[in-house]
């Protein structure tokens, strides 16, 4: 019976959400939307203006490329470690800033404090440890190794992810530190009462009240895991070494090559393989929705 | 409890984040406002001025002294002494004016011992007169010769010495005096009374002929000219006025300057040779027929030319030199922080013409609704900041 | 219900349509300032090439946008005689820096390349454009730039004869084209004591020689005497820039995709390189400034950029200060078969946007910068050494009566004072010698991403950092990466 | 007991204080440096990007933690002689404060509406507005700066202001919060027959405090670092923010960087004590009681 009154009066919603919704979508439309559905229509096209229309062309030719490949697959492989990793560490700092804790607030701005490191400093500190006369290299000399190239070596890949974890542990931190304090305490005082012990609290409260944040935060890194171009960039250049090289390489390479074309039919598959990524979590979020109601 | 105790603490915290930000954006703010005001202060200084469009009367202004066209000294032949100065400096004179009085005591005894001696041969001559007669009347022939050459000789004598008296009395009215041997004007007295002099006693100016002077005058605007054309010439002094000229000789010059050391032709530029070297200049002689006028007198010609059509007037300060032509610092603004800022811009001009005021230059572009700096508290260089 | 979904169909429309409106023919205005506001927007803007280039309409009034990315003193003086000349038309200069000492870490620069891309590709941008910082192959190849070779033969009052076409020639696309038109140009020569080398015997010819031809050429030199060194070059790695640009094709397949900088032409350039250094070559940066011997290096040969023909007779005189009395100018090595003709380097280049419709307004304003008609400079000095801030009244200019007047300036000033040494008389036979480099120049020395590639690898193995191979594979991977995008 | 679980928490402090340690040391190192002198700072760091002969062996850049020299003269000569710096300063924070507090606002209504309103198509529309977060910046620079041009915003602060209020990632972090927020919450205020923009105003708006404060802290690092916008579509370099500044620090510049660094940090670092605060106010505190 609730069920179904539930289920009335979100139907209703739809004029409801006019008021709310209008202002965002307004702005979403011109800036967001149209530069979109631009992007997605270039991709169909050989040229910009006055294009013909190539139909999968410019796809077919995409995946033809050997460097599209290469930075597809540096990209999964890339985004594939660093963000679960990323999620792992982060969430359990925040676990562990949850709790009563020494110095408890000291220590969470310490795992803040990467957040406002100006890329300037990061790219300017990471020179000084992998240069070729950089700290790195010092401390191989005195262990009587020769000198390594780093930013042209597959440590370079390393130390790229290093940055990543660091800049957005707190990122993420944040969230889930925001998100932990949605749960209300009173669900787990009815568990702990229930005798279930701190893993179970953990998987069966913490986890699952945690889903939408947890949503929130995979793709929030998947998106800082593209960012960290920035300073990838600024590192070693618009041609790193071959591992380096990731999707978001190749569409600045295209940009400045003014191949709009393939700039836009690699966002459109960049799209389309999130879309479905964000499918899969839209789903279990759901079901953690109707577990709720 | 522990709840209350740590949100009474984080709010001692957040009102310590609160300080420490506001003392943060405070001296930021501080510091933006002060070192605004400081950086202007040390900016150089400029005034400037807009170019206004307009024709600039390109004035030459060429001053020179007059030298006379005739101009004669008087000497004493008779070497006496003055003994009365008649003529002053500066008188006009007419043909035949007395002007120096020379002592006479000397010509004057002299003239009566020559006097003397006539009396003395016309009683000799008696004599002989008396002897000749005789011996006529008798037959001695050669008495007769004897007598009428002694009576000839005398009378020779005679004549002589009546000649001498006669040039003494010439020379006692004609040396003793000086006169004007012309209509003219006493340029300079330099007999002394009482003191016999060796040199010209008197300087006199033929005021006839008149005075005339050489100038150089820029080629382009002496261009219009030909010899005997009249010319405007203003006398320099007190009463400075304008008379009339006329060209007698013109030719081109010769570049060498050294040839003329009177005149100061100029178009009243800094000293640069560079600017002089580049006009042509021309070689006037011009003569002026003004009885008032006296040689060495400063003489100025003004000619004014129109500079070209299209030009823009600006001060003559703001027009500087260097090894690449003229140039003027324009003030540039480019939006800053706090309002505009303003910049130098240095900026080649053509220089048209000048004045002693302002120059001409040609109109270009972006002199249009540019200030152009005059005056500078520094020494300016392009691309600096400055204050106005 | 249904109100919801008229509103997200609605949404989608406007989406949709703007989304195809905009990204079709782009004429429209923008904040007012651009011209021709009344076009259909689905009208193919295709630039149809006119068989003769139609003198723009003087009753028009029109607005030329001319973007670059550094201010320049001549553009200004020139759009403002030219807009004094045609009343009608105005010149709307754009520029990104005022000069490029504001921008050494090349923020703007990079804003200014995106700009482009971005108005270009919107069908907008400027009617003309200074492509010095883009790349232009990249424009050409998007049939961005319109062909201003065939406004050139169109144009009837064009007077060839009056410019250096040898260096526009030489500028043509392989496919006839001519999209940029150079306002000036440098020339990259070898000099050398021409009386030595004949004494030497040592036989050359400089007209067709190639890399190694030349550097055989010096061993043989430097085998016979011992104080003389045998070539001066800038450094390594502009040494191997330029035996890479001559042997580009053969390093660089970019039909294919492949590049073969792991191979042993490439290895060998490298290795040749670092062992010739000592007797045979000498780097002026680093080898100068080690033994302090600023000019007591003698050497058979140097290498040399003229900016202006002031730079030819300094240079001359300087090399007759330390005794070199017959100073000739020799061409650099070319590949293999390559017409004879010496190296330039095209600046100032400007460019019409294909998609303009003010092309005849525009190429009639070009044609007025190229004729130098509002160049301001007078003379050569001194101060004009270097090409920085000079733009086009520094270097050569592509009208030859410009460039006559120019040096008859010269001649007229009299004897050149050198920074250093006595004055310098110029006279018309260094003239005509001067004359025939410019004429003979026909190879564009060109840059490129892969040439930046290797630029920036190779300094490691100079420097002895790595090895040859290890150089190789690092540029031969990036290099296929970039072939392969 | 006692014992164990006092060591489980000194074993946790350690743990955390040497993560804390390493996240710590490119700040402190930033820091540090900031008080050292220039001369000090060259004499390290001058062998940076220097391709050095394989010979020159021991020479290496020297990585030093303490100044040898305390002083603030990086700082001085920063507020001093680079009226620049100042300027961006407050670019920024006329940029970034617009943006943060616009962007809370729009996205705090939209969220509601995708998290607690069900109507057609909202996953769809949803979808989409998540797909553009991701596209990295170039992909839509092309048809974005036709968009700009067209309102008349470029090279005006609205080019940077504007898509930055109607941002995406606000209204998705918040839906989560809300989405999360258990139903019981608001059925009650809905029986008594309250209107969505009471539920909205009353009992979820102070529910998401925490998200809230995560946001703004977010965004606030998010659009203080951002670079390619204001790069493309702010003309003067007098409009240029601090971040500009920053990511494109010139070369004879480099012995103020550490100092640009820290004071580029330090409104970012404030914020985020402030409002730390409310990030960690639980729902039990914000009074509502389920």
């Amino acid at each position: 019976m609730n069920r179904s009154w539930v289920r009335r009066w979100l139907r209703k919603d739809g004029i409801a959400a006019i008021p709310f919704l209008a202002p965002s979508l307004a702005g979403f439309c011109l800036f967001f939307a149209v530069p979109l559905a631009m992007s997605f229509y270039y991709s169909f096209f050989d040229r910009v203006t006055d294009g013909t229309f190539v139909g999968l062309g410019n796809y077919r030719e995409l995946l033809g490329s050997s460097s599209f490949r290469k930075a597809t697959g540096n990209t999964l492989l890339f985004s594939g470690v660093g963000v679960p990793l990323l999620i792992l560490l982060s969430l359990g700092l925040a676990l562990l800033f949850n709790r009563q804790l020494w110095l408890k607030s000291a220590m969470k701005t310490a795992v803040v404090l990467p957040l406002v490191v100006p890329i300037a400093s990061i790219v300017m500190i990471t020179q000084i440890f992998i240069d070729w006369n950089g700290v790195l290299n010092a401390w191989l000399y005195r262990l009587d190794l020769p000198r390594v190239d780093w930013l042209n070596s597959d440590g370079a890949w390393t130390v790229i992810l290093l940055i990543y974890v660091w800049k957005n542990i707190g990122y993420n931190m944040i969230l889930f530190l925001a998100g932990l304090q949605t749960i209300p305490r009173s669900y787990y005082e009815t568990a702990r009462m229930e005798g279930a012990g701190s893993i179970r609290q953990f998987w069966g409260i913490t986890l699952v009240y945690l889903t939408p944040t947890l949503f929130f935060v995979v793709l929030i890194s998947l998106v800082n895991s593209f960012k960290v171009f920035r300073e990838t960039y600024l590192l070693a250049g618009a041609y790193p070494y071959d591992r380096l090289y990731m999707i978001q390489h190749y569409m600045n390479n295209m940009f400045f090559s003014l191949d709009i074309q393939k700039l836009s039919t690699a966002a459109i598959l960049m799209v389309g393989f999130i879309v479905i990524l964000m499918s899969g979590l839209l789903k279990i979020e759901h079901r953690f929705l109707e577990n709720i109601e | 409890m522990e709840v209350l105790l740590s949100s009474g603490k984080r709010n001692t915290r957040k009102r310590i984040v609160v300080v420490i930000a506001s003392l943060f954006f405070g001296i930021l703010l501080f510091w933006t406002l002060f070192s605004n005001m400081l950086i202007g202060l040390t900016l150089p200084r400029v005034v400037t001025e807009a170019p206004t469009p307009g024709s600039l009367d390109v004035n030459f202004q060429g001053t020179s002294s007059l030298r006379p066209v005739l101009e004669v000294e008087l000497f004493n032949h008779s070497g006496e002494k003055p003994t009365e100065i008649l003529a002053r400096e500066g008188d006009v004179v007419q043909k035949g004016q007395l002007l120096v009085r020379y002592d006479r005591t000397a010509k004057e005894q002299q003239l009566e011992l020559e006097q003397n001696a006539l009396q003395k041969l016309k009683l000799g001559s008696k004599q002989l007169q008396d002897d000749y007669k005789l011996a006529a009347r008798g037959e001695d022939v050669a008495a007769i010769e004897a007598a009428r050459n002694a009576l000839e000789s005398l009378k020779l004598d005679l004549s002589a010495q009546e000649k001498r008296i006669q040039m003494l009395q010439t020379e006692l009215t004609d040396r003793t005096e000086l006169r004007a041997p012309f209509a003219g004007r006493v340029t300079s007295v330099l007999a002394i009374e009482n003191i016999p002099s060796n040199g010209a006693d008197i300087r006199l100016l033929d005021t006839e002929r008149g005075m005339q002077f050489d100038i150089r005058i820029p080629a382009d605007m002496a261009a219009e000219w030909m010899e005997g054309d009249a010319i405007k010439v203003r006398t320099l002094g007190k009463e400075s006025r304008l008379v009339e000229g006329r060209i007698t000789k013109m030719e081109a010059d010769s570049g060498n300057e050294s040839n003329m050391p009177e005149e100061s032709a100029a178009m009243n530029i800094p000293a640069s040779e560079e600017r002089q070297a580049a006009k042509e200049m021309v070689q006037v002689q011009i003569r002026i027929t003004d009885k008032s006028l006296r040689a060495g007198n400063r003489v100025q010609v003004e000619l004014t030319q129109s500079a070209g059509g299209d030009t823009l007037i600006l001060s003559r300060k703001a027009v500087h030199q260097d090894r690449n032509g003229f140039y003027v610092f324009a003030v540039q603004s480019r939006p800053g922080p706090l309002g505009n800022q303003f910049y130098v811009s240095k900026n080649y001009v053509t220089v048209i013409g000048e004045d002693d005021q302002s120059t001409a230059i040609a109109q270009e572009f972006w002199l249009e609704e540019t200030e152009i700096i005059v005056e500078s508290s520094e020494p300016l260089e392009d691309g600096q900041r400055v204050r106005y | 219900m249904k109100k919801i979904s008229m509103f997200i169909v609605l949404c989608l429309l406007i989406v949709v349509f703007t989304g195809c409106s905009s990204a079709g023919g782009e004429g429209g205005t923008v904040n007012g300032i651009t011209h021709t506001p009344t076009k259909q927007p689905s009208a193919p803007t295709q630039a149809t090439k006119p068989a003769s280039m139609p003198s723009p309409d003087p009753k028009k009034q029109s607005t030329l946008v001319f973007s670059m990315y550094k201010r320049d003193s001549y553009f200004e003086t020139a759009a403002k005689a030219y807009e004094k000349e045609h009343p009608n038309t105005k010149i709307d200069l754009n520029y990104i820096v005022e000069n490029t000492g504001e921008d050494v870490s090349r923020a703007k620069q990079e804003k200014f390349k995106s700009a482009m891309i971005a108005e270009f590709l919107n069908g907008k941008g400027p009617d003309l454009v200074v492509m010095d910082e883009l790349p232009a192959d990249k424009y050409i190849a998007k049939g961005l730039l319109a062909n201003v070779g065939d406004m050139m033969k169109g144009d009837t009052s064009f007077k060839k004869e009056n410019y250096y076409m040898n260096i526009l020639d030489s500028l043509q696309t392989s496919e006839g084209g001519l999209y940029m038109l150079p306002l000036s140009f440098s020339l990259h020569t070898l000099t050398g004591d021409q009386q030595l080398l004949e004494q030497s015997g040592v036989r050359m010819n400089d007209q067709s020689w190639t890399w190694k031809e030349f550097l055989d050429t010096i061993q043989q030199l430097t085998a016979k005497q011992d104080d003389r060194y045998g070539f001066m070059a800038f450094d390594e790695n502009k040494l191997l820039l330029d035996m890479a640009r001559t042997d580009y094709n053969r390093l660089v397949d970019a039909a294919n995709r492949t590049a073969r900088f792991d191979s042993d032409l490439f290895l060998g350039m490298l290795e040749q390189i670092k062992q010739m250094k000592g007797k045979t070559v000498l780097y002026y940066g680093k080898d100068l400034k080690q033994t302090d011997g600023s000019k007591g290096f003698p050497i058979y040969f140097g290498e040399n950029e003229l900016l202006t023909p002031f730079q030819y007779f300094h240079y001359v005189a300087n090399k007759q200060e330390s005794g070199d009395h017959s100073t000739a100018f020799y061409e650099k090595p070319k590949a293999e078969g390559q017409q004879p003709g010496g190296y330039f380097e095209p600046r100032l280049k400007i460019a019409i946007h294909a998609k303009s419709s003010l092309q005849p307004e525009a190429w009639d304003f070009l044609k007025f910068l190229m004729s130098g008609e509002a160049s301001a400079a007078a003379a050569w000095g001194a101060n004009d050494l270097t090409y920085k801030g000079q733009g086009f009244n520094g270097t050569f200019p592509i009208s030859k009566s410009l460039y006559a007047a120019k040096t008859n300036n010269m001649v007229q000033a009299g004897p050149l004072q050198m920074l250093e040494g006595g004055p310098v008389e110029i006279t018309e036979k260094d003239l005509k010698k001067l004359d025939s480099l410019i004429e003979s120049a026909n190879k564009a020395i060109f840059d490129g991403e892969i040439l930046q590639i290797m630029a920036k690898e190779s300094p490691a193995y100079f420097h002895g950092q790595k090895s040859s191979q290890e150089v190789a594979r690092i540029i031969q991977n990036k290099v296929t990466t970039y072939l392969n995008e | 007991m006692i014992f164990a679980r006092n060591l489980s928490r000194l074993m946790l402090l350690l743990l955390t204080g040497l993560v804390a340690a390493a996240m710590m040391l490119p700040i402190l190192l930033t820091v540090t440096n900031s008080l050292m002198t220039e001369g000090e700072l060259s004499f390290n760091y001058s062998l940076l990007g220097v391709v050095t002969e394989a010979s020159a062996q021991a020479k290496f850049v020297n990585l030093k933690l303490i100044p040898d020299w305390v002083t603030l003269s990086q700082y001085a000569k920063l507020l001093d002689s680079t009226p620049k710096f100042l300027q961006m300063f407050w670019n920024s924070i006329k940029l970034v404060v617009p943006i943060v507090a616009g962007q809370t606002a729009v996205a705090t209504l939209a969220a509601y509406a995708f998290a607690r309103l069900r109507f057609k198509g909202r996953d769809v529309l949803f979808m989409v507005y998540l797909i553009t977060m991701v596209l990295p910046f170039q992909v839509t620079l092309v048809p974005n700066y036709l968009m700009i041009e067209r309102l008349g915003l470029m090279n005006t602060s609205g080019a940077v202001i504007l898509p930055g209020v109607f941002g995406v990632f606000g209204i998705f972090m918040i839906r989560q919060f809300m989405a999360s927020l258990p139903f019981v919450y608001t059925e009650a205020a809905r029986m008594d027959g309250a209107g969505h923009g009471r539920i909205f105003w009353e009992i979820i708006l102070p529910l998401t405090k925490p998200g809230l404060a995560a946001l703004v802290i977010l965004l606030f690092v998010d659009y203080w670092n951002m670079v390619e916008q204001p790069l493309i579509f702010l003309k003067e370099e007098f409009d240029y923010p601090l971040s500009l500044y920053l990511a494109y620090i010139q070369e004879s510049e480099r012995g103020v960087v550490f100092a640009a660094s820290v004071l580029y940090m330090t409104p970012m670092v404030l914020l985020f004590l402030y409002a730390e605060s409310y990030l960690v106010e639980g729902i039990e505190h914000s009074g509502i009681k389920g």
